[in-house]
């Protein structure tokens, strides 16, 4: 057996050197372990405190990667290193192509494992009240774990490989959480949704990796990159040279690696399963759905950012792809009255953001400013995103319902999940000092340089977020105050310690998140990026957020009936966005009435009827035969004695004739 | 001249030495009981087969129209064996029969017959042994003497071979005369091939196709077997069989080895047709030992892809697999005989959960009908290997493909019956039977020589051994 | 290490099962039994460990040869590589669970054990025969016990399914058996024919006569494993048989096609296989994706894992028609996983079925509310069929996909791309199946009263799922396994090429 | 027809040497009672003609045998002998035969060979 490949660079970035690295993502999946095994029986409430605990140490880990990564040893000559902390071989394909299970530590793994063990964490707390008395309550923190640890090991991965690996686990461990209700079928039936269209996307994912590989003949991400990226290099030549169906391979490659990406962030027209997969508990939409998973895809574009940046068409493709979702996720957000809902179209609309901004970047230096942006927003936006869906399940768990008519008028039944939803509300819709404002400033700046359509589309969508945001403040925390009266009449609550307290966490870092500079940190060449806010550029967009509030506050802040009055005017605009755009519907005919009934039903049919008939008729046909002959043995002796003669006639006359 | 005429007859004599001994006993005496008489069979029998192992000599006598040499002792001893089975199974049929000795004489005569046969080197001797091997197997086909289906049987067999020793020996008279001898080595010396010899020959095989039942040969074999009792019954199936298949064998490849391309197609078109139509036909059936007979024709299908291989391997296949067969498909009529003579129940249908009652007959079937069928670990499967291994040495694959084609056909209707007896429920299924000692010592015998004889690669390298090269 | 004792063991276990009385001692005997090959397996998995670290490269260890049928030169000839090690590890994987499984089958117990353990001893001899002779002499034991067991025990229409399954196989190895012959007949070792594997492979035979033998010789074992359009069997012998059966016939029975095809077909004929290779990927892309899309319209849960059985071995020929040395690994690594994996799934739906009575997906659901151990397993066994990663069957299927994307033809890479679409497809039923079976509202108020698995029934689902991830978590040692066996076979390719 | 057309092959095909003549004669006669027997056998329905009709058969072996014996290689006499043998097998034949058929005669009160065609397909 080949021994356990070890390469340990500057060990010391991580906590007690490459064991402590192996910890962040093992610890988690101990847990699981653990909690899955025995959980049920064992642990029953103490499962949720086993969790936190674990997913606290991890935090404590990486928060301590981080500062050594970005304050003490990462940067070599003024550059942000890639750092390979752990490399073994898990399946080798041949000597240069092979599976590695490796933690690479570079800006945007490091910054990612802060964000996706920080907000975990806070789930974790939160969900130790929101799950409370749950029957399967130490399933629900297993299946935490697993996600933290998928989620954990997916931004660390070295290998092309392990991120798809790890990618599919995140995709299933989503999947188990969104049904974890399972006896409410429309959660089995969004689990469904969400794993198979993430599935199919993975497709994409699957191919574009076989394409990468095969020409580049890797899997490891640092050795791929570079053989991709440098123009001499053969493997460049022979990927770029050949071509199919008019595209060279790169861009199909980098285009179908794409669409893996676009599946798990919900960009369009893959984003069918994000608002489905509101059917599973809050936290775990805050964890999975909102700030963590969702991004991966981003993530991804950005790991193979290097590669993107040398094909033109492939990054196109993710900016207007980007673009497109952040726009037409904008407009559905507007219509719906589900809160999570709503929540859930705001992500992908913020992922959109995210994902043209990298669309319209460059490689290097000032021109990578896009990249940088993306990365801030994905940052600013797992604290906010995170904190308002938190947020929307402190209120779902008080109110019992997702709707917005069943809510209104909770700001004084709820003050501390009020504020926090505001400030969270404040931030998404970018308003100054708050988070979220630096990130889509920069983002917005990325692409004004470089596209004016998307910039277009980017000003717009920014102020339909405001829009829609506080349309969704305003209709819960406003509006008529009948149900919260009766809410207060039965002495309800806003909750225990452990549902507050993260929210005043993430509330702050929401805040706060924007003066995290990033550029520091973060950035396309690992070369630290100076930034400033223009004010006489960001005027249009706050302007423009500010007319959404101000739209929103006229609307939604008391009880009225002018939202109907404008959903009748706009008539049938109106109706095709509450329809989403009637994508759904769109797929539900591809899949039930073209594959289930012109493929699957007659390959069913063509098994049992044609193929296996087939085997059927041999056998009867034999029979068949037999009954047919049976008339040769007559019973009658004078005929045997006439056929034996013939025979015997017969024999001889082909042997005379014919044979000799 | 007077010791080589004992010693090298020393079987032959044996078994004359048998009949004698119950032939006294007609004549002396009426007294005994008829299990008596039957025990005292079995063991003259069971000395008879085993001093046929030892003290063997090889030569020839009368001027060269009998001879002998160890793979006819062996081939003699396989036929000893087997009818000592089917004395052991007979048991239970003849125990309360009138004419116990007049049975075993009769059959007796029949197993002279064909030791003569076996060791004839002249077409005199041959017919002779052929004719006493078959008259007298009529006569015992008609012996359940008040059934309808019994004599009906015999009429036909008799008729039908008398028929076919007809043309035998119109085949033989011209062979005669365009060689002007009968005796084998000479004969192999003047053969030419010309289309009235072919003519001739053809007759000559056709004789031999009616004794082992090869398609267009065959009609008489199904209603023959199905209305003699099932002990004559397997005495024709096996017995009479392989000794004509062993003649067979060596006739071909020594006398007529000179138009071997002629005999190689005849044995290609009749084996095709022979397991073509006999599997055709054993599907359909209902009577297992009309079954039986069906499926024993296809097995001649078999037999004769060995034998059309023309090689050693051929001909020491062909012995190992009618030892095989012995012990196969007497295991299978035995069950069927002793079936037949405590319930009286013959057709598949009434063997539906056989198992429930009668577990240890269900096993014995069914691994006799498995061998008959060519599954490993049985013998039949390596019989089967072999046979075919053999006629695939002329590299004629078609009929190596359409033989394992036939073998599928087989093996439906084998595990039909195996189906019935494991599977298909039955309300009233047969009693638990009670069976006697010698029949089960012969199922005994059977089970283990076909456990046996595959496994132990020895007994294929003595045959081999044995085996006259081509 | 003696290796005839994995055939000796079994058949002694079987002796011992039909001298035995009553349900407990033979049941004990069985489990004694396959407890003793399953430390036999893990053992000869040690053994070849040292051997190959202590430096023996020989392609076959363990090596014994005597003369059977010393005149046809048949040989009793065994030996094992990664590969046969792999596939005996499969075998005692899945015979351990089946035995525990059925560790309640009163109706004519001592007939049922001897059958199973039977069954084992084929897969064993099959397993590590050298000679092609006695490997069809294994292949072909395998076969009765299997009708015996769906025909007796079984479910629904089991005499038609029974049959059917019997005269399907033995049509397979007919076809066989015409391909070694004519195999036999184009060899010449020392002057005489030969039977043996290592010999022939040695030699050259000539390219017409390959041409000719070759689709025998795969067709025939492709019928054991299911390839299109000869895969009827399959899903009307798994949903008749009973469980235990149902496992081996999944587990260990599909991978005696596959092995055959490797070790028999492709090793030995090599450029034959190369001229066919075109045909066989075509078929077995057809049974990978209309497979899938079968498996999607079925209502049963045994039909659902039969047809995508269909369309799992077809990855299973697929990575043996690319030909190249991953896609060879990445078939053997699927067949050991496909093997666990639907043992898995159908001792599952076994427990399901012997509480519920009933393995239409319409009418369970809940499932996972009242029997959660079980249905955990059903999930496991679910998420490992669509090829998650940590079990078994992402590794297999990767490790194909990698392999065959290495053939830079056109249209391999569009077949490449359709068995990944597959795993799609996979998706979509099985998530079907889990979530109207086991999630979803309880359907029937009995399903509230149901007990979970026993103590035998986790300890089969234990083992199986300790294979599973075994695999899925470090495929290296597997992997390390395989290669020098599927590097061999390359080498016998490749030198056949040059040889053109 | 059929029947002269092969006669015809088997005249031309001997080796008839000096006495071809007188021998072609009898071989004419011999399978003339072949043919004459297997007419009988196919078309009769008593089963005693039938018997006689197998007879035929024999006899024109017979023939044969003694003819070729005496014209082609006299010196022998292995022509002759069998042709006694035949005859005396053919006499046991017979009696089996004839006893056969007064059993059947018993249990079917009828000697029409299509009586006794009960065993079929």
């Amino acid at each position: 057996m080949k021994d356990i490949l070890l390469q340990i660079t500057m060990a010391n970035i991580l906590p007690f050197g490459e064991v402590g690295g192996a910890l962040i993502p093992l610890l988690p999946l101990a847990t699981f372990v653990i909690l899955g095994l025995f959980g049920r029986k064992y642990f029953k409430s103490f499962a949720g405190i086993l969790g936190t605990l674990s997913i606290l140490i991890v935090t404590l880990l990486s928060f301590y990667t981080a500062y050594h990564y970005f304050f003490v040893e990462g940067k070599v000559d003024g550059v942000f290193q890639k750092i390979v902390a752990l490399k073994y071989t898990w399946l080798e394909f041949s000597p240069n192509v092979s599976i590695d299970m490796g933690i690479v530590l570079d800006p945007i793994s490091v910054m990612m494992i802060v964000v996706v063990s920080f907000v975990s964490l806070m789930v974790h707390i939160f969900s130790l009240g929101y799950m409370e008395g749950e029957e399967r309550f130490a399933t629900y923190y297993a299946f935490l774990s697993l996600f933290t640890f998928s989620m954990l090991g997916l931004v660390l991965s070295s290998n092309i490989f392990q991120i798809y690996m790890f990618w599919e686990l995140v995709g299933v461990s989503s999947y188990l959480l969104i049904g974890f209700y399972f006896d409410k079928p429309s959660a089995v039936a969004a689990s469904k949704k969400a794993f198979i269209v993430t599935r199919f996307a993975d497709l994409g994912f699957l191919v574009g990796i076989l394409i990468l590989a095969f020409y580049s003949g890797t899997l490891d991400f640092g050795v791929l990159i570079n053989k991709l990226t440098s123009i001499q290099s053969p493997e460049f030549i022979h990927i770029t040279s050949a071509s199919f169906l008019g595209a060279s391979m790169l861009t199909w490659g980098l285009t179908l690696v794409f669409i893996g990406g676009a599946g798990k962030s919900a960009m369009f027209p893959l984003h069918i399963w994000l608002p489905d997969a509101m059917e599973g508990p809050t936290p775990v939409s805050a964890l999975i759905h909102a700030a963590t998973m969702v991004v991966a895809g981003v993530f991804l574009v950005a790991r193979l950012f290097p590669v993107f940046s040398v094909d033109g068409t492939a990054l196109n493709i993710v900016a207007y792809t980007g673009a497109l979702s952040a726009l037409l996720a904008a407009i559905i957000a507007c219509t719906q009255t589900d809160i999570k809902r709503v929540l859930a179209y705001s992500t992908m609309s913020q992922i959109g953001y995210m994902m043209f901004s990298l669309g319209v970047s460059k490689y290097g230096g000032e021109n990578g400013l896009g990249y940088m942006a993306s990365m801030f927003h994905l940052f600013t936006h797992a604290f906010f995103k995170s904190l308002l869906f938190l947020g929307a399940g402190a209120v779902i768990h008080v109110v019992h319902s997702n709707e917005m008519k069943d809510m209104g008028g909770l700001r004084k039944l709820m003050p501390i999940t009020h504020i926090t939803f505001l400030i969270a509300c404040l931030a998404i819709a970018g308003i100054p000092i708050f988070s979220g404002f630096f990130s889509k400033e920069e983002i917005l700046l990325a692409a004004y340089h470089s596209n004016k359509l998307i910039y277009v589309v980017g000003v717009l969508a920014s102020g339909l977020t405001a829009f829609y945001m506080f349309r969704l403040y305003f209709s819960i925390f406003w509006n008529s105050t009948q149900n919260a009266d009766h809410l207060m009449k039965h002495g309800h609550g806003e909750g225990s310690l452990t549902i507050k307290w993260p929210l005043i966490i993430l509330a702050v870092c929401a805040l706060l998140a924007g003066f995290v500079p990033i550029a520091h940190w973060v950035t396309s060449d690992g070369v630290p990026l100076e930034t400033h806010i223009d004010i006489g550029f960001s005027t249009l967009p706050v302007l423009l957020a500010l007319a959404g509030i101000g739209l929103a506050s006229y609307l939604y802040k008391t009880a009225n009936t002018r939202p109907q009055a404008i959903a009748h005017s706009l008539g049938g605009l109106y109706q095709t966005a509450y329809k989403k755009f009637y994508i759904d519907e769109i797929y539900l005919f591809i899949t039930k009435k073209i594959i289930f009934n012109l493929i699957g039903r007659p390959a069913a049919w063509i098994d049992k009827n044609i193929v296996d008939g087939l085997m059927n008729g041999l056998a009867a046909l034999t029979g068949k035969i037999s009954e047919l002959i049976k008339g040769l043995q007559s019973g009658k002796l004078q005929n045997y004695t006439l056929y034996f003669f013939g025979g015997a006639l017969g024999l001889a006359i082909i042997l005379i004739y014919f044979l000799q | 001249m007077g010791t080589d005429f004992l010693i090298l007859m020393k079987q032959e004599w044996m078994v004359i030495a048998i009949i004698f001994i119950l032939m006294f006993i007609k004549i002396g005496s009426n007294e005994w009981k008829n299990e008596r008489i039957l025990n005292l069979v079995n063991i003259l029998l069971l000395i008879n087969f085993i001093l046929g192992l030892f003290w063997n000599q090889e030569g020839t006598l009368f001027n060269e129209m009998y001879k002998t040499n160890p793979l006819i002792v062996a081939e003699k001893n396989i036929l000893s064996l087997g009818t000592y089975i089917i004395a052991l199974q007979a048991y239970s049929w003849l125990k309360n029969h009138q004419h116990v000795l007049e049975f075993y004489i009769l059959l007796l005569s029949t197993l002279v017959g064909m030791f003569f046969m076996i060791s004839a080197g002249n077409l005199l001797m041959f017919y002779l042994g052929l004719e006493l091997s078959s008259i007298p197997l009529a006569a015992i086909a008609n012996f359940d003497l008040e059934k309808r289906k019994s004599s009906e049987a015999a009429f036909k067999f008799i008729i039908s071979s008398a028929f076919s020793s007809g043309l035998l020996l119109f085949g033989i008279s011209l062979i005669y005369g365009l060689t002007g001898t009968l005796t084998f080595t000479e004969l192999s010396q003047h053969l030419n091939g010309n289309p009235l010899e072919i003519f001739a020959f053809v007759l000559f095989i056709a004789g031999f196709g009616f004794k082992i039942s090869a398609v267009p040969f065959h009609l008489w074999t199904a209603d023959v077997y199905e209305g003699a009792p099932v002990s004559v019954t397997s005495y024709l199936s096996v017995i009479s069989k392989g000794a004509v298949l062993f003649v067979f064998v060596s006739i071909l490849y020594t006398v007529f080895k000179p138009i071997a391309i002629t005999w190689y197609n005849i044995l290609f078109i009749l084996s095709v047709l022979t397991m073509i139509i006999g599997n055709l036909f054993a599907i359909r059936q209902q009577n297992l030992k009309r079954f039986l007979a069906f499926s024993s024709i296809a097995q001649v299908g078999f037999i004769l892809v060995g034998i059309s291989g023309a090689s050693r391997e051929g001909s020491a296949s062909v012995v190992y697999f009618v030892l095989i067969y012995v012990f196969s498909n007497l295991g299978a009529f035995g069950v069927v005989g002793l079936v037949s003579a405590l319930s009286g129940k013959e057709n598949i249908d009434d063997y539906k959960s056989f198992y429930k009652n009668n577990p240890l007959l269900s096993w014995v079937l069914a691994i006799s009908l498995f061998s008959l069928a060519g599954i490993p670990p049985t013998a039949g499967f390596f019989g089967k290997f072999f046979l075919l291994i053999s006629g695939a040495g002329q590299g004629n694959y078609l009929l190596i493909t359409i033989a394992a084609l036939n073998m599928i056909v087989s093996l439906y209707y084998y595990l039909k019956v195996i189906k019935a007896i494991f599977m298909d429920p039955n309300d009233n299924p047969i009693e638990k039977l009670a069976i006697p000692a010698s029949p089960k010592l012969a199922l005994f015998i059977c089970v283990a020589g076909i456990v046996l004889t595959g496994l132990m690669s020895y007994v294929y390298e003595y045959i081999y051994s044995l085996a006259t090269s081509f | 290490m003696n290796l005839s004792a994995l055939i000796i063991l079994p058949l002694a276990t079987a002796i011992a099962i039909l001298l035995a009385r009553g349900l407990k001692q033979v049941r004990t005997l069985a489990l004694i039994g396959s407890t003793g090959q399953f430390l036999m397996s893990l053992g000869l998995l040690w053994a070849y460990w040292k051997e190959r670290s202590a430096g023996n490269t020989s392609q076959f260890l363990f090596e014994f040869d005597y003369a059977w049928f010393a005149p046809l030169n048949i040989h009793y000839h065994i030996g094992v590589d990664g590969i046969s090690v792999s596939m005996i590890l499969l075998t005692a994987f899945v015979v351990i669970a089946g035995v525990l499984v059925s560790w309640a089958q009163d109706n004519m117990n001592k007939e049922f054990f001897f059958l199973l353990i039977f069954l084992s001893l084929g897969a064993y001899g099959y397993f590590i025969s050298l000679d092609i002779f006695t490997l069809f002499f294994f292949l072909e034991v395998a076969v009765i016990p299997k009708f015996l067991l769906i025909g007796i025990w079984g479910s629904g229409k089991k005499e038609y399914s029974a049959m059917k399954l019997a005269l399907m196989l033995m049509a397979g190895s007919a076809l066989v058996f015409v391909g070694l012959v004519g195999l036999y007949f184009n060899t010449d070792v020392n002057g005489a024919h030969s039977f043996d594997l290592v010999a022939i492979s040695k030699m050259h035979i000539d390219i017409a006569s390959q041409k000719l033998f070759f689709p025998f010789a795969f067709i025939g074992f492709g019928v054991f494993t299911a390839l299109f359009p000869f895969h009827t069997w399959v899903p009307d012998g798994h949903s008749s048989a009973p469980t235990a059966a149902s496992m081996f016939l999944a587990g260990i029975s599909m991978k005696l096609g596959g092995y055959g095809c490797l070790r028999v077909a492709t090793y030995l004929m090599p450029d034959a296989a190369q001229a066919y290779a075109p045909i066989i990927i075509l078929l077995s892309t057809i049974a990978i994706i209309y497979g899938a899309f079968a498996t999607m319209m079925q209502t049963d849960l045994k039909y659902i894992n039969a047809y995508s059985s269909v369309s799992h071995c077809g990855f299973v020929l697929l990575g043996i028609g690319m030909l190249t040395k991953t896609s060879i690994i990445g078939a053997v690594m699927q067949m050991v996983s496909h093997g666990l994996m639907t043992a898995l799934f159908f001792a599952a739906i076994g427990m399901i079925y012997s509480r519920t009575h009933t393995r239409m997906v319409a009418q369970l659901g809940g499932l996972l509310k009242s029997i959660p151990i079980i249905s955990t397993v059903f999930v496991i066994a679910g998420l490992c069929s669509l090829g998650l990663p940590g079990f078994s069957g992402f590794v297999a299927e990767m490790t194909l996909f990698m392999g065959s994307w290495q053939n830079a033809d056109q249209w391999y890479r569009l077949a490449t791309i359709l068995a990944c679409a597959s795993i799609v497809v996979t998706a979509v039923y099985i998530l079907r199946a889990v979530g109207s079976a086991i999630m979803g509202p309880v359907r029937d108020k009995h399903f509230n009263n149901l007990t979970d698995a026993s103590w035998n029934e986790r300890l089969a689902a234990g083992i199986l799922i300790i294979g599973i991830v075994a695999i899925g978590i470090a495929p290296f040692w597997l992997n390390q396994l395989i290669t020098p066996g599927a590097e061999h076979i390359m080498e016998h390719l490749g030198r056949a090429v040059s040889m053109k | 027809m059929k029947y002269f057309f092969l006669q015809a092959t088997l005249s031309r095909s001997l080796p008839f040497g000096e006495a071809g003549g007188a021998l072609t004669h009898i071989l004419f006669l011999s399978t003339t009672l072949f043919f004459i027997g297997m007419y009988g056998l196919f078309t009769r329905r008593n089963m005693i003609t039938i018997l006689m009709a197998v007879e035929l058969i024999l006899n024109s072996v017979n023939i044969n045998f003694v003819a070729f014996n005496k014209y082609l290689y006299p010196g022998k006499l292995d022509g002759i002998f069998f042709s006694i043998f035949v005859i005396t097998i053919a006499a046991a034949e017979a009696a089996v035969a004839i006893a056969i058929i007064i059993n059947l005669y018993r249990s079917h009160h009828s000697i029409d060979v299509e009586d006794a065609s009960e065993l079929k397909y």
